[in-house]
């Protein structure tokens, strides 16, 4: 898959070098950046493909090499302008902070204490691995509706049926609440709230719509269920139009309106 | 792979079906194989099929809209003896999907599942149906054209409810009829 | 009514149940009846069921919460034929964030975070409590109280496993287990 590369242009810089080509064992064509950059589960996922292409050891890495490796890739994936998430730039940060240490002669004795950056990298990639392995192995576990399914046989009909759960009205407004600040919803201009009447009003005229093709106008409005009732129908009925779930048709100026199924198309 | 038997594929498929299996379906368990089987075929292997379990407490039999096995009547008084039990609870996924349809009435399943952030199992949707608290009331006019869900009259029957409006609404949320439904109107009647 | 056999009753209420039947639900299954089988009967009894079956398509097999039937491995490819969905598959994110609560359990999103080097999302957590899989079993006694994510017995039925030391151990896990080994008992000597 090795194309030509434009030569002239600084591609990135890398290091403090001007990158103006690729590693020759890093191109990768630009259109298949965005799929490799999903196959990767993040900075330790692409920091072992990485040590495991060249059959490295997670032991035996060198830091350096490894470094300039992922850069590569970083810049790479800045220079195309892909949104980069943060621990990607974390991981390039600190693999450039092991660098410079283990480049820099260090002081006797001043480190004692501290671990070692280079071998707290090792058993991140060595746990990460594993876990890697397990996820792997997991997945291989025969499992029920993927590869085998429970045998069962219609039940005969039974006199003691075990009684369907309960719901307190409490627990259903809970759960809205929740729902709500889970999706930051509960601002209210982010979300209209109509009144329940008008959603329930919506729901029973899209029901009505089920069995009838297109039903007049007035027939939504009952003159029993005096001015708020109408109301409500109105603003249902709008409401409907909006979401593009009914269509209102007439035929000319002044003729009977109906109410029809689904947006109006044209 | 060798082949199994056409007696025990059909075994094994009609054990693993929560629904009766038409001869067409039936027929489609082999679509590609190198086992070719006719209806004939079929057929005489399900004739085959229920006289092996004649004995048993499964039976082979055609419904209306296909074959499957049912446990024997003379198990009810067996099986009752399980089922006295207390009555169980709602999942979380499931008391959201009922308080999203609740509130946001009509509403698909696609929409709840943004909200919800999850998709939202078939499993919860019909046991709510089941329940007899959700119904389908329409269709959505966009590709796929999925079902709007809506609550029943049984719903408001069984949480002591007159109407919607009786039901409270979460702090923070008032009811308003909104500015955003004010505004698409006076763009629809600009267009 | 004449009783019907030991076995039978077993095999009918086994087909019939959703879920495994445990030896005390199958002893329930007799209770205020004539027939008064000991566990040893009950085993006995399932042990013949089991072999009844073992030329069929269905098998009889033991998971952590009882026993159940389940149809066998080789149908897989005649039943995918039958739907078209592929259910049962997951991202390598939730396969990997299972992997960690299974092998690590009890253990918090930011342990599990820590080791994967990225977040882990809410949908990912909520996909698994949903399937059943995982649960709160409590909460790390720290600032923010996390909370602790553990398997369910239903995660054990569905990997057809009778407890978590039947889950293979990936090679590092050996590795690991014989050093933190090794590493004990040099400290022990040391002392």
């Amino acid at each position: 898959m090795k194309q030509p590369v434009q030569g002239e242009l600084p591609l990135a810089i890398v290091a403090g070098e001007v990158l103006t080509t690729l590693p020759e064992d890093l191109y990768i064509p630009p259109d298949a950046l965005e799929v490799i950059l999903d196959a990767f589960e993040g900075p330790l996922d692409l920091l072992l493909y990485l040590i495991r292409r060249q059959n490295l050891d997670i032991r035996q890495i060198n830091v350096a090499e490894i470094t300039h490796q992922y850069m590569a890739y970083i810049a790479m994936l800045e220079a195309m302008r892909f949104e980069l998430a943060a621990e990607y730039l974390l991981m390039a940060a600190m693999l450039a902070e092991i660098k410079s240490r283990v480049l820099l002669p260090r002081p006797p004795d001043v480190d004692a204490e501290e671990e070692d950056p280079r071998a707290a990298l090792i058993r991140q990639l060595l746990a990460y691995e594993e876990l890697k392995q397990s996820a792997e192995l997991l997945d291989s576990i025969p499992r029920v509706e993927r590869d085998w399914v429970v045998a069962q046989a219609l039940a005969p009909e039974l006199d003691l049926l075990r009684p369907p759960p309960t719901v307190e009205l409490a627990e259903l407004v809970v759960a809205f609440s929740d729902l709500l600040a889970r999706a930051q919803l509960s601002a209210a201009h982010q979300v209209h709230f109509e009144t329940l009447s008008t959603r329930e009003r919506m729901s029973q005229i899209l029901d009505h719509l089920q069995t009838r093709a297109e039903l007049a106008l007035h027939e939504l409005f009952q003159v029993h269920e005096g001015r708020a009732g109408v109301v409500v129908a109105f603003l249902a009925v709008l409401e409907l139009v909006r979401e593009g779930l009914i269509s209102l048709v007439q035929a000319a100026p002044g003729q009977l309106i109906y109410v029809t199924r689904g947006a109006q198309h044209g | 792979m060798a082949e199994l038997a056409l007696i025990r594929v059909l075994e094994g498929a009609l054990f693993a079906a929560r629904e009766p299996l038409s001869i067409q379906a039936l027929k489609q368990l082999f679509e590609d194989s190198p086992q070719h089987p006719s209806e004939g075929m079929l057929r005489e292997a399900l004739s085959r099929l229920a006289d092996e379990y004649a004995d048993r407490s499964v039976r082979l039999i055609e419904v209306s809209t296909g074959f499957r096995f049912q446990v024997i009547d003379a198990l009810s008084p067996y099986l009752a003896r399980l089922s006295e039990e207390k009555p169980g609870r709602y999942s979380r996924a499931t008391l959201e999907t009922l308080a999203m349809i609740c509130y946001r009435q009509p509403v698909t399943r696609g929409e709840i599942e943004s909200v919800r952030g999850v998709a939202v199992g078939s499993p919860i949707i019909r046991t709510l149906e089941e329940r007899g608290w959700i119904h389908v009331v329409g269709h959505k006019d966009v590709p796929g054209r999925p079902a709007l869900y809506a609550t029943t009259r049984q719903f408001l029957n069984d949480f002591g409810l007159k109407s919607l409006d009786q039901l409270p609404l979460p702090q923070g949320v008032q009811r308003r009829i909104s500015e955003d439904l004010l505004a698409g109107l006076t763009e629809q009647m600009d267009e």
